[in-house]
């Protein structure tokens, strides 16, 4: 698989660590109760498609990312722009 | 003055036919990093013009500049380089000279070697002289840079150069 | 059910011409069941074993859609065993363990469950601590384990990397003698007969595509063959539990990862345990048929697709070389990727959901195959009484809002790691 | 005298003659061999025995797909089985040894499974070996083992001598296989500029051409323009093994035939990871059987492979019966009738067309029912329209053509089937990919030639290159299978490496086990080494048949990766051994290892464990070390330690917000101990921060957890806070770092750096100090691990041997000396400070009784879920000291934790994380957690350990062994 890194362009596969679902809004830092934490922590969507991920190019520049991929096929559908 | 001891101070460097494999010592690697472009045109005021592309470096006052960042640059210059105090407080200097090892690889094998363990393209018509890459070598961080056709220089971090070195050499080794 | 026997074996033999019976009925769907079973897996098919043969409920559909074992019961890599240290796991896994032990009887169908023993190797002082720390709480919970050191490790496994150029020198290793193997699709298939015999439908090729639900209570599914109604529906999809609770309007702490397996050719034996080490997650046994069956981590990111990242395999096969160098030159043959639902805490799920009727049964990280038969005995006991059996009350859904974590090896509560 | 080899013809040297044995005979073929074609130039045919039935087996191919012609070679730690004789080029002095048979393969005592076959039908072992007992499969297990396997791996265990490479490459087009299409397609993209490569797993250029003397002027004509093509790289010996996620394919070269020289760092095989832009599949098709009775007998051979060892090897038996039901066997009859093989044609369609334009005998309608002879067989049995026995040396069959889609599918397209060309063809292609030739079921020559050019060009997005026709017209292809066996007595085999017979088929059918998957793992069907390249689609086909389905609706097979089996040493490359991961160094370790430090490993670091001053085991000197630093003073190496230089404008705010207890007010030149929590509320990691400036902080992580912080911290401002200015950058490689620790530590200070003042004024505990020393940067931290009287000197990397070696001279009147790891830990837990073991993801602020540090009123990071019921229960397991009361007796990490009185047995309520000798104290002491923890200080407790039958009484304490009130920390 290649990542498009957005600093360095695309990459093997093995330059980058997986961050994990980018696809429930981080509550804001100091709001939120403990079930909004629960629920952006520990509850996920994991579709069967599209998928919002976060990548770190950690072999390369370090740069974060937040990844669409299709989890059906592993395309990479492109890095969303925050 | 205490001795500076470098990563590499018991490693054997070589100079065959088809590669060349040495340390590049005495030399200062600083990295600035800005918050936004108006900072970024101050820091260019002060050490001349930055690199525009993310994977070319160019030469400037004696220095060399990759951006390693989208408002972050190494610049590697002669030892004792007092850039960090030239721009202190125009931008976020980190001194990183003792952090990477300055490996030299040179010779008409010296992509192939390097191909055995970078997933990069080093072909010459695409990693021509200029570019560089941060990229990985034996599951640690590296930058490499193309010097010129069959000379490359790859910073390696420092606890892990002597990894990186004796790696190198066994790769070297079919080209002895 | 016709008996299998080395009698029945011989008749056959000399009557060439006398057919087998099927080993399974192809019913087409009734309009309703008391209980639809979701999903024709090991553990969808060992659920409705238990729910006909102990429960008497036989008004049972298994759905599957494709053909029943086709998910990881035929893609793992066949290991049992029941070391696990945290509360609500050590009774539920030896309980499983003990129904390996006597589960070719039960369902008449030899599964070559082979107690040959799985030896974890330590390559640091810390490692025997956590090792000695599982093995404490097996021993104390009435479980099977000893501690090897070097010299007793090296002559049990000779062939390991016992010399300098080893990256990680070996500490010594923990020993559970009777963890082994077990023929994986000989389980899904010696389930459905038994099952079968039993009254249930086994219904392959019929996907579901949605459930019924009134009034906060399911009663029935949508299937690619109609609707079929059902008292009770329990959900045992592994691998794809987000994707059909989803249809019943349900979230889950689940994400779906692949996990990467690998035989190579056939070969006399030469590995006569399951050996695992501890530098990286890492675990190989040779099959009856002589292939060297191994495996590792997760690739480590959300997918679907059942294709591995190839330098994921090389980091497997570089754990193998590395471990046991005589492998080097035999032949990889094949490596293939199994769906697995990954949970923050790599413990699963066997519970009731906040939908009435509808059980699920699923989350089971790296342990859904060594849990087969003591996950179907629970879960079939949780439909039948619509309350948890002793064993899987810990897994439940909402341990994570509780604080009720069992992360049995300290990874931490990240899905991707566990 | 069957097989024999011409006199002329075929692409070897006849003036190179080449020895080598097999099963300890010796043999001479020529150079341009396989082990096959030698073989059946010495008349050799019968060379294994069958998997489950011991059958005698002979050569059936002449290519990657061979089932039968399996051997061991060489020895020792080069010992390699089941390698198929077809793919192996003959070397001077090549051992090849028969398989599974003993003694020899023509008496193999095996043989006599032959009379229990009808027992040994698929499935039969789930049906029994179950009584009489529970575990019984236990006694039969070993005879199986034993039974099951091919070769033999290896004797001794040792390991492989060779050396194995993978590399990186990069191209614009790959093309993978080289006969015509291939060879078409490769010229063509050339014409676009771009990097051509052209695989051959072959150890020539030219697949089916090679087998075609009518084309070898054109072969060579366009191997000429190949040569002269700067931009096509041409890689023989090569094969495609898997087709991966956006383009990457595996490719796999071996190179035995030149006899690399691993001391010369030369590679035996090297594993290419090709990123290709676009991949031509130009992969050809594989020969089918006809499943008749016996068709599995020496001497029975697939019509292709015939063609092969005439034009290849100039090798053919005397007389040959062909039999077919499709046109391209002619090609074979015709070459072979040439050569002077008396021939008979024996075609199943009724056509009598076919029979005329030949000048060889042709019989239509008709069949080969069964073979005549065991070990080598005679003659064929002919039924249909002419029933007749014919003597022959050797049976061509020919079932018609399976494309080799098997790569295509690896990406997830199924194949489809062709009814027109009787076999699978690709399902689709993703819009890089492309094919070309044989594989898409094209069988012209010429037409094959067409289509690799139009391929070429599509994929090098060019304008592509006219190639020159093929020498003749195509002929049209005709095929009309036929699946089932004829009715005869004996064995019609379908999966010859497997021993799955026709018979199996329809027992598997009976039983329900109808879906491919299911007939494949009840029968074994297709999971040889081979992988059914010769057998699935007949399998399938009369499973088809048996359910009354068109063989399109019973579904396909799926092809897993690799295409070919791959020796696992070449995919781990290099990185095996003490390369099999990074190691990490310290700037100190060159001196650790010249005086006396021992090392251990510590996740990728060497650490120096001990010093052989104190002792020679850890075991021994760790106390001695510890008593250095509680009686005087000593100094270890702590550059390890995670180190993250923090600036900006928000520096503060952010530590504020992602350690627990507050940085805001943080003074300059001040340190603090901090925790991190995870968003979940699980403790992440501790350490000190220390501010050098308003906008700088310079944060100490623990060494495991140093990685997982620097991309949590990046994260969080990249992801999340990305209005905060705030820069992280990894100083951990920067700067080295040297604990000086002991009552005497502020002297040893004092001794290496006159002039400077280290006063508990200028420094005082908690203090932070910057300094130039004879041109090195120093942070002096005032940090105590150890509870002593302690520092810690931080400079940059390359001046840390030097600083370390002042220390080491000028404390020599001290009596300084160096400490590590082991007793580094010990002291900690002396102190109570939590470590390692307790910081294992599983405990909360408070079980480690770290709770107060966290600010009721400010936020920060798993503040929220910290709070979830149960990680605020009252009785949680959390830490407290143990002090051990029987001391003939041993505490041990991991033994479990019960009150006086319980019974032993359970989940205890607790366990033992780390112990050590207390030299404060005299007695063994450790650190736990324990059901409701230090509510119960003074309890008696006991610690069991089964897995040594051990038992110990010991009693709860607080964690803070050695100065509670931390007086010497600001002495």
């Amino acid at each position: 698989m290649r990542l498009p890194c957005p600093h360095c362009g695309p990459r093997d596969y093995s330059e980058f660590r997986y961050g994990g679902d980018a696809e429930n809004p981080r509550p804001k830092h100091g709001t939120g109760d403990l079930q909004a934490w629960h629920d952006y922590y520990f509850v996920f969507n994991n579709p069967k498609g599209p998928h919002e991920e976060y990548w770190q190019h950690v072999l390369g520049c370090r740069r974060w990312f937040k990844l669409k991929r299709n989890t059906a096929t592993n395309e990479v559908i492109g890095v969303v722009q925050p | 003055m205490l001795e500076r001891r470098s990563a590499l101070a018991d490693a054997h460097p070589f100079a065959w036919a088809a590669l060349t494999l040495g340390e590049v010592r005495g030399f200062t690697l600083t990295q600035a990093a800005v918050f936004d472009k108006a900072a970024e045109a101050q820091v260019a005021a002060v050490i001349g013009a930055l690199p525009q592309e993310n994977t070319r470096a160019i030469e400037s006052n004696g220095r060399t500049l990759f951006r390693t960042g989208p408002l972050a640059f190494w610049c590697v210059g002669p030892e004792n380089d007092d850039l960090a105090a030239q721009l202190q407080g125009k931008a976020i200097m980190t001194p990183l000279s003792h952090s990477r090892t300055r490996i030299s690889i040179e010779g008409s094998a010296a992509r192939a070697m390097l191909a055995k363990g970078l997933p990069i393209d080093l072909h010459t018509s695409v990693f021509t002289p200029g570019t560089f890459a941060m990229t990985g070598l034996h599951h640690t961080p590296v930058l490499l840079h193309c010097v010129a056709e069959a000379r490359f220089e790859l910073y390696a971090m420092r606890t892990f150069a002597m990894d990186a070195w004796e790696w190198l050499e066994d790769a070297a080794l079919e080209f002895r | 059910m016709s008996k299998y026997s080395a009698l029945a074996l011989a008749r056959h033999a000399l009557n060439p011409d006398l057919p087998w019976p099927r080993a399974w009925r192809s019913p087409d769907p009734k309009p309703s069941y008391d209980v639809v079973i979701v999903g024709g897996g090991g553990h969808g098919l060992s659920t409705a074993h238990h729910l006909a043969r102990y429960h008497g409920i036989k008004n049972v559909a298994v759905i599957e859609r494709g053909y029943i074992g086709s998910g990881n019961v035929g893609r793992n890599t066949t290991i049992i065993r029941s070391n696990y240290m945290m509360g609500g796991d050590t009774a539920f896994f030896e309980k499983s363990l003990q129904l390996w032990e006597g589960l070719s009887h039960e369902l008449n169908f030899n599964c070559m469950v082979s107690q040959r023993g799985q030896i974890i190797v330590a390559i640091s002082p810390g490692q025997m601590d956590t090792f000695a720390r599982r093995g404490n709480i097996m021993r104390l919970n009435g479980i099977d384990a000893e501690l090897l050191d070097p010299g007793e490790l090296q002559r049990v496994l000779p062939y390991l990397d016992y010399s300098k150029d080893a990256r990680w020198p070996i500490y010594g290793a923990i020993h559970q003698p009777r963890a082994g193997t077990a023929r994986h699709d000989a389980v899904a298939w010696g389930y459905a007969r038994s099952a079968d015999s039993h009254g249930v439908d086994i219904i392959e090729n019929c996907e579901v595509t949605g459930f019924v639900i009134e009034g906060g209570k399911v009663t029935g599914v949508e299937t690619s063959r109609g609707r079929i109604n059902a008292g009770k529906v329990g959900i045992a999809v592994a691998g794809h539990t987000s994707h059909v609770a989803k249809m019943a309007g349900l979230r889950l702490p689940v994400e779906s990862h692949i996990l990467q397996a690998f035989v190579t050719e056939p070969l006399k034996p030469i590995v006569d345990h399951v050996v695992s080490w501890g530098a990286e997650l890492f675990y190989l046994s040779q099959s009856d048929k002589g292939g060297l069956v191994f495996g590792g981590h997760i690739d480590g990111f959300n997918t679907y697709t059942q294709r591995g990242q190839f330098h994921k395999i090389q980091s497997v096969v570089e754990c193998a070389v590395a471990f046991m160098p005589f492998i080097a030159r035999i032949r990889l043959l094949r490596h293939w990727g199994g769906i697995q639902d990954m949970t923050p805490d790599g413990s699963p799920f066997i519970c009731k959901t906040p939908i009435r009727n509808l059980y699920l049964n699923g989350g089971w990280c790296y342990q859904g195959f060594k849990a087969t038969p003591a996950s179907g005995l629970t879960f079939a006991h949780t439909i039948a009484h619509d309350e948890p059996h002793e064993l899987n009350r810990c897994f439940t859904l909402d341990r994570f809002e509780k604080g009720n974590e069992m992360d049995e090896h300290g990874t931490g509560n990240w899905t991707y790691k566990q | 005298m069957s097989f024999r080899r011409l006199s002329s013809g075929g692409l070897i040297d006849r003036g190179k003659p080449v020895g080598f044995t097999l099963d300890g005979k010796s043999y001479k073929g020529l150079a341009g061999d396989t082990l096959t074609s030698a073989l059946l130039a010495n008349d050799v045919t019968l060379v294994g025995r069958s998997f489950k039935y011991h059958r005698p087996r002979g050569i059936m191919s002449a290519g990657v797909e061979e089932p039968n012609a399996l051997f061991t070679l060489h020895d020792g730690g080069r010992r390699e089985a089941n390698i198929p004789g077809t793919m192996v080029e003959l070397i001077e002095g090549l051992q090849a040894r028969t398989q599974n048979a003993w003694p020899s393969v023509e008496l193999d005592v095996m043989g006599v499974n032959q009379i229990a076959a009808p027992f040994f039908q698929s499935g039969f072992y789930y049906k029994t070996f179950m009584g009489p007992s529970k575990g019984s499969w236990m006694l039969y297990e070993p005879f199986i083992r034993r039974a099951a396997g091919l070769g033999e791996a290896t004797h001794d265990f040792n390991p492989d001598p060779d050396r194995y490479e993978t590399r990186f490459d990069f191209c614009e087009v790959l093309v993978i296989g080289s006969g015509a299409a291939g060879i078409a397609a490769a010229l063509s993209a050339a014409a676009g500029g771009g990097r051509v490569v052209l695989v051959e797993q072959d150890s020539r250029l030219g697949g089916g051409l090679l087998s075609d003397a009518a084309q070898a002027s054109w072969l060579n004509d366009r191997l000429a323009e190949i040569a002269a093509a700067k931009s096509i790289q041409v890689r023989t010996h090569t094969s495609a093994a898997g087709v991966y996620d956006d383009n990457q394919v595996v490719l796999v070269e071996r190179r035995d035939h030149a006899r690399p020289d691993p001391t010369k760092g030369q590679a035996r095989q090297v594993l290419t990871m090709m990123q290709a832009a676009s991949i031509i599949y130009a992969t050809g098709a594989i020969e089918r059987p006809l499943v008749f009775a016996n068709n599995d007998r020496p001497g029975v051979m697939l019509a292709s492979a015939l063609r092969t060892y005439l034009h290849r090897f100039g090798v053919a038996p005397q007389s040959a019966v062909i039999a077919t039901n499709n046109d391209t066997a002619y090609e074979t009859a015709r070459d072979l009738a040439a050569a002077g093989v008396e021939v008979t044609v024996v075609d199943s369609r009724d056509d009598a067309a076919l029979a005329k334009r030949n000048d060889f005998r042709v019989l239509t309608g008709t069949v080969v029912a069964n073979v005549q002879g065991r070990r080598a067989l005679y003659g064929a049995v002919l039924q249909g329209a002419h029933e007749e026995n014919i003597r022959c040396d050797a049976i061509g069959v020919s079932g018609g053509w399976s494309p080799a889609v098997h790569l295509t599918s690896h990406g997830g397209i199924r194949p489809r089937y062709d009814a027109a060309v009787a076999g699978f063809v690709p399902g689709g292609f993703a819009p890089t990919h492309f094919g070309a030739g044989a594989i898409m079921g094209t069988f012209g020559l010429n037409a094959a030639i067409r289509e690799g050019a139009a391929a070429g060009a599509k994929a090098s997005g060019g304008t592509g290159a006219q190639i020159p026709a093929a020498i003749g017209e195509d002929r049209a292809y005709s095929v009309m299978p036929v699946w089932m066996p004829p009715k005869a007595r004996g064995k019609a085999f379908v999966d010859f490496q497997n021993d799955v017979t026709a018979k199996d088929i329809k027992i598997a059918h009976q039983e329900g086990y109808h879906s491919v998957e299911h007939l494949k793992r009840y029968t074994t069907l297709g999971m040889g080494t081979d992988q059914g390249k010769t057998s699935n689609i007949n399998a399938l086909a009369e499973m088809a048949e048996l359910r009354g389905l068109p063989l399109e609706q019973a579904g396909t097979t799926t092809f897993r990766p690799p295409y070919t089996g791959v020796a696992l040493g070449v995919i781990a490359g290099r990185t095996t051994g003490k390369h099999f991961r990074p190691t990490r160094r310290s700037p100190l370790h060159d001196w650790h290892a010249a005086n006396g430090g021992v090392f251990i490993e510590a996740g990728a670091w060497m650490r120096a464990w001990y010093y052989n001053w104190a002792g020679d085991s850890a075991a021994s000197a760790y106390v001695k070390e510890m008593e250095l630093v509680r009686r005087n003073v000593g100094i270890s190496d702590v550059s390890t330690l995670g180190k993250i230089d923090v600036q900006g404008p928000d520096a503060a705010e952010f530590l504020n917000r992602v350690y627990v207890n507050g940085f805001a007010k943080l003074p300059v030149g001040r340190a603090r101990y901090g925790v991190m929590l995870n968003d979940d509320g699980i403790v992440l990691d501790d350490g000190t921060t220390t501010r050098l400036s308003e906008t700088q902080f310079y944060m100490t992580t623990t060494t495991a957890q140093a990685g997982e912080v620097m991309s949590w911290l990046e994260y969080l401002l990249q992801m999340h806070w990305t209005d905060l200015k705030v820069h992280v950058t990894s100083l951990t490689d920067e700067w080295g770092g040297i604990a000086v620790s002991g009552p005497n530590a502020r002297k040893a200070l004092e001794l290496c750096f006159p002039g400077i003042d280290v006063s508990t004024e200028a420094v005082p505990y908690m203090g932070a100090k910057e300094f130039t020393f004879e041109g090195a940067p120093i942070r002096l931290l005032r940090l105590s691990f150890s509870g002593e009287l302690a520092y810690e000197v931080h400079t940059r990397a390359d001046f840390t041997t030097a600083l370390w070696e002042r220390f080491i001279a000028t404390g020599k009147p001290l009596g300084l000396k160096p400490y590590g790891l082991e007793a580094l830990a010990s002291l900690r837990i002396e102190k109570g400070h939590v470590a390692g073991l307790e910081l294992d993801h599983r405990n909360t602020l408070d079980d480690l009784g770290l709770g107060k540090m966290a600010g009721k009123e400010k936020d920060y990071v798993g503040k929220a879920l910290r709070f979830r019921p149960t990680y605020q229960a009252a009785e949680r397991w959390s830490l407290v000291g143990l002090e051990l009361l029987e001391p003939e007796k041993k505490l041990r990490g991991g033994a479990i934790l019960f009150a006086k009185g319980d019974e032993i047995k359970g989940h205890g309520r607790g366990y033992i994380t780390s112990v050590t000798w207390s030299v404060e104290l005299g007695k063994t002491i450790a650190l736990g957690l324990y059901d409701g923890g230090l509510k119960h200080v003074g309890e008696e407790i006991v610690c069991a350990f089964p897995l040594k039958n051990e038992l110990a009484r010991a009693k709860i304490v607080s964690p803070h062994f050695i100065d509670p009130e931390g007086k010497r920390l600001h002495a």
